[in-house]
């Protein structure tokens, strides 16, 4: 057991430190988050900032235009980034995270070479087209369909919950392919062009107020079959691989965050009072102790996937601590802050200067409702560890 | 940065614990528990020799080649691998203050010792485990940092029913004498180290939890299927191993830290929120094994009460939960905190 | 001892009820969040009139025959009845305050009333909601135990952006002018009743958050059954029906003991357990119905958001969690406690 | 809604306290309670005086020979016997509450006329034999076997959780009189002589170190069919009849015990220094909000039951909330004693006259673990709240 830097990552940490002393006192401040155009350009900027000091794709391998850094470096990467306050992924999140990897781990030669570079350079933007009104917790239960006409699927259905669908140039795309076989075994995994007659977008408001996601609709679009990654119906196992591309990284970045956040609420407390009362000072304590953990977790998982194991406890006992402690933080948060938890910061950028509401702590936690719900509920999380992690029985047919 | 266990690392651990299962398994378990309070066993301490000659306690001793009296050299992360072990194999004893004496106070091979706090009143009476049975008592006085130690024979006492069986415990009655200085022993970081090694028994014990519960609720059945089969019991347990795998992380972190040399301000940090979140973890692990087991849990042949009893004595051993979670509290304001990541995840 | 509601309290209730789901269904709802922020709605108070013309205001006010101003001469438990079904159907507005101000300040029919409390240092902003809107602006200070009426006008305040869309609120700035003294009026008296009314809110809406959660439970289906048949939906829902009735049977005895005329001692700690109960019922019970909705409960169009908010709202409301936590604590040192079956069993 | 008592429920409640008052400082403190029969012998004599006082039974109907009270006098009758700390119902337990009114219920004229008057009495005690190794939760698959044999049931199985079995004259026993027919309709009730040949008692330990309960072993014991009470194979429905006559009253006086607790407790925590801890005290305050709840949750569902309805809100949600309550009830304890909560009591009688440890918190502590398991688990009440009140379906075969 190592917790210290080896003298390979502590120069990845030195020459990373430097270059983002450097670079982000010229990185413009966050455009208003309604403004999707801007978001873009203010994402895809930073995306090409990193590639052109070879930043980008830190963990994907060499031969997909990647780094090649081993999972280690990939977390010092996210936590020196996360600490010295640089732009967050945003628009190029489902790009580097989820359909790169994808591309790069089951697409062919001509796929890698179509796809990845603007991925990596920030010139294109992905979105994804996975959940469905009727397929949430159950993915698998997805309808829509893909017709095969020629050389192109004709897609016709709709997906929910789709990030930066306004300003993405591709979406990666589930659909059924094959609509008499057993459920995960009729699935094929597409990229569709965003641009593509048929596809309406429409923005979806969140219980925040604000449009961070979309709706698509997809009537009788035309996908080209040379856009399928992977075999056909065979796209729920090369969504599933991509999963593991994670390595025990996934949330790190915002554990960092949530530490942050606890240390400024703290600050907060002891400016206004609450700290004078022992039991919320005390559970400030107790939560500082679980992001503690968490983050030792984190460093767990990601060496345990380093030396090609399984990653530690497992991703679902890390992603069901995480979501409730961020939850308990945020109304920790409205504890501390008494009535100001019942108003929003005024100014569009989240600032309006008093103790307390320039941070925006209510934005967040509404913010935070969702961390129990998205990527798995806290209830499938449980599931997992249950049935897969510790071997309990499926439900029977009592 | 390698979390992962060293190979020695899972030598020492898989080794203690196949002596365990062998010394000290289900059978040896109950007899104890039998023995106990029939005056038989009160003062007897269990595998007591057997684990002082595997090395248990003077596993962070350094090494005197040739020397009976030499230890194996190694460090915290090693201690707290090997009492998650012993403290898994719920074996009894004062097992953190015969390592603390063994270590600092060059307490011999197969004795036992003690340690006392005075504490603050009100907080209830003044206990000591297994007094009779002791060859030395530590005294750490936290506020001057002195740590003196003391004959037990010195102290005034009356034997208690304590609530774990397997932990006789004694009440000092009247002023506890003063004791010889212990020159060159810090009490702060005497009293940081028994709670991390505290915390690293109530890791064990909230993984025997775990485990007990599952294999527990693969085998009953009810309503025509396992009871491991219904969400709720599933649930259950994932919450059982949800609190015990970061608890677990967190331990062997400080230790990590610890044997790297991290600031005491720092350590006593993380090793407040080990023995934290432990506590947490073990103890309502054991109670919701304890739930999971139905009637079954209720009944004392079961085993399931001991794991619960154990892990309130351990809450209640070395940094409780009120003060450690002040010590967290008081470590969120240190300087530097306001900018940047933060204390704790900086020390990398 | 008969604690069901009468024959007049059903009658009371149901016609509220379908008043309400007439008036103010799910459409009138979100027309009404729709045209919040808007600014066309931000004075205008939905269904004040005819909630006015209804008596939810004045049923407590005593009866004068022939008269406009004449109340319907009934009690806290009638009121707390009514307050429960505006609470469950999430009707805006200062409803709280105005309902004080028309039984204790002779406030007309059809106008709202808003209320302020100077609170500690550091509690955060003075909020007071729909500032334009209201008619008048009652000060209690419990300390005096005087009432004393403002002016809105008189007040320095700008408009914030609420965390519920229905409840704009304004943030007083400077000095809370002094006012005109109400003379008659218990500021006590006044805070308590508050309460429970916001208390009856909150029971209203942990009601409708159970119905809700229940409701979508039955017709989403996931892995080939409604997701009401998983065990641990189920339990979410049970826990939330386990929160809310204790806390509409704690909202609706404080309003009968202070209808019979229970003494201040106990009756505020009734109150502030009834308050405290409710608060935690709607709050968690939102939460949990919002979960239950998955993806969908993060939607806008949902609504369920609105009832957590709502129910953030009135947590802030008159007395708060902690407040009513110290009222609780303190009566348990009553005298008399120490023997006997102790206080509020007694009122029998 | 009217919490007041009417003229009647008044006189009843004066009635009774004068009496209490008059013969309370005449009853014998209560034995060891490892001494079996003297305990028999203080319970029964207590039951003895209630009879001679025409107390004894008060909610049973007048032709069973109780007092024909009303829900809202019996509730009367908890409450005043509780605060005044008159003896526990302890060994009469099974007979007062459960046998009796099923033979009341569902008996012969003559069943009625042999069993009742010795429970009314206190002449004779009862036990329950219903649960086994392999039927708890899951009662209805309990597998003791009866078979008839001219003018007798030949009865061999094994029963668990009997409760006073080593001095009861008679168990109520559920068994399985035909196996071929579905769970819940080859069951039947029967009255078993403890002194029957066949039979063994062995005492159970329970974690709390004293044998409260036994196992019974029934070894080709047999019982006459005369003793079997409702038709053969309908014992289910018998059993269940019986819960409805609680009416709302199940744990009422214990309710009336936890908040005598509570006030206690909190003069504990006010003179050892643990009120200071404001988080302490405010979960001492949240507490007593709860079981003040509690008490109006009884009062309602009594009226209720009283009024002839479904009892308020449901037996279900009462024990959920109160099984939980009661045990944080003494998770609380032992935050307020410190170490206090390491020991048990020194004497055989639970008082060592030291403060805070005279009442023996750690023994409730540890009793109170079988509230969440005990009378249907907090599972599987949750499963009743959610499937009987709430109407969700019951899990299907995903």
């Amino acid at each position: 057991m190592d917790l210290q830097d080896t003298p390979a990552e502590a120069e990845f940490r030195r020459g990373l430190r430097d270059w983002l002393g450097k670079v982000l006192p010229d990185v413009p401040s966050p455009p208003d988050p309604l403004d999707w155009p801007a978001r873009r350009v203010h994402d895809t900027a930073w995306q090409r900032r990193l590639y052109d000091a070879g930043y980008a794709g830190v963990h994907w391998p060499r031969e997909a235009g990647g780094q090649g850094a081993t999972p280690a470096e990939y977390l010092i990467f996210l936590e020196e980034t996360e600490r010295a306050g640089a732009p967050y992924v945003g628009a190029n999140f489902v790009g580097l995270l989820h359909a790169g990897p994808t591309i790069a781990a089951e697409g062919t030669p001509e796929q890698r070479r179509r796809w990845l570079p603007g991925i990596l350079s920030g010139a294109e933007v992905w979105c994804q087209g996975f959940s469905e009104p009727g397929a949430g917790s159950d993915l698998a239960a997805l309808r829509t369909r893909a017709v095969r006409d020629g050389d192109d699927y004709v897609v016709t259905g709709s997906k929910l919950w789709t990030s930066h669908a306004e300003v993405a140039d591709w979406c990666e795309l589930l659909v059924r392919t094959d609509a008499t076989a057993p459920r995960h075994r009729g699935i094929s995994w597409l990229v569709l062009p965003m641009d593509a007659p048929g596809v309406t977008v429409r923005p979806l408001r969140t219980l925040i107020g604000t449009t961070e996601f979309a709706e698509l609709f997809l009537d009788e679009v035309r996908v080209p079959v040379a856009n399928r990654v992977g075999a056909e119906n065979d796209g729920w196992r090369v969504t599933m691989v991509t999963l593991s591309f994670e390595r025990g990284t996934a949330f790190a970045g915002e554990v960092v965050a949530c530490r942050r956040a606890l240390a400024e609420l703290a600050g907060l407390a002891r400016r206004n009072g609450a700290w004078e009362d022992s039991g919320l000072r005390r559970s400030l304590g107790v939560l500082s102790a679980r992001f503690g953990a968490l983050w030792r977790l984190v460093q767990w998982n990601v060496s345990e996937a380093q030396g090609g194991g399984v990653p530690g406890p497992g991703a679902s006992v890390f992603k069901l601590c995480f979501s409730e402690a961020r939850q308990e933080l945020y109304d920790l948060a409205a504890a501390v802050l008494g009535s100001g938890a019942l108003v929003l910061a005024d100014g569009a950028d989240g600032a309006d200067g008093a103790d307390g509401a320039g941070d925006d702590w209510t934005a967040q936690r509404l913010q935070g409702l969702s961390y129990t719900i998205a990527a798995g509920t806290s209830q499938i999380q449980r599931n997992i560890v249950a049935q897969r992690v510790l071997g309990l029985p499926k439900p029977g047919r009592a | 940065m390698d979390f992962r266990l060293t190979d020695d690392q899972i030598a020492l651990q898989t080794g203690l614990r196949e002596l365990l299962e062998g010394r000290f398994g289900p059978e040896r378990l109950r007899a104890a528990v039998a023995g106990a309070g029939s005056g038989a066993d009160d003062d007897g301490l269990p595998l007591w020799s057997e684990l002082s000659d595997a090395g248990l306690f003077s596993l962070r001793k350094p090494e005197r080649s040739g020397q009976r009296e030499g230890g194996l050299g190694l460090g915290l992360a090693e201690a707290v691998l090997a009492f998650e072990e012993v403290g898994r194999a719920l074996v009894p004893g004062p097992l953190v203050a015969t390592e603390l004496a063994t270590v600092h106070a060059s307490l011999p091979p197969h004795r036992a010792a003690g340690l006392c706090r005075r504490q603050p009143a009100g907080r209830g009476p003044l206990l000591v485990e297994r007094l009779p049975a002791l060859a030395v008592l530590l005294l750490p006085d936290t506020l001057t940092g002195e740590v003196r130690s003391l004959s037990p024979s010195a102290l005034r006492a009356r034997g208690r029913r304590g609530v774990d069986p397997l932990t006789p415990l004694w009440e000092v009655q009247g002023p506890v004498p003063d004791g010889e200085p212990l020159p060159g022993v810090d009490a702060g970081r005497l009293w940081a180290e028994g709670t991390l090694l505290t915390a690293a028994l109530q890791v064990g014990l909230a993984g025997r939890a775990v485990a007990t519960a599952v294999g527990y609720a693969k085998q009953r059945e009810q309503f025509g299927q396992p009871i491991g089969a219904f969400q709720a019991v599933q649930h259950l347990c994932a919450d059982m191993l949800a609190r015990t795998e970061p608890a677990r992380a967190a331990v062997r972190a400080a230790a990590v830290g610890a044997d790297a040399g991290v600031p005491t301000a720092e350590l006593s940090v993380e090793i407040a929120g080990a023995k934290l979140l432990a506590d947490q973890a073990a103890v309502r692990g054991a109670r919701d094994c304890l739930q999971v087991h139905g009637g079954m849990g209720f009944t004392w042949e079961a085993d399931v009460h001991l794991l619960l009893k154990r892990a309130w004595v351990y809450e209640g051993s070395f940094a409780r939960t009120p003060e450690s979670a002040e010590v967290l509290a008081e470590g969120l304001s240190v300087a530097g905190l306001g900018h940047g990541a933060g204390h704790g995840v900086g020390h990398l």
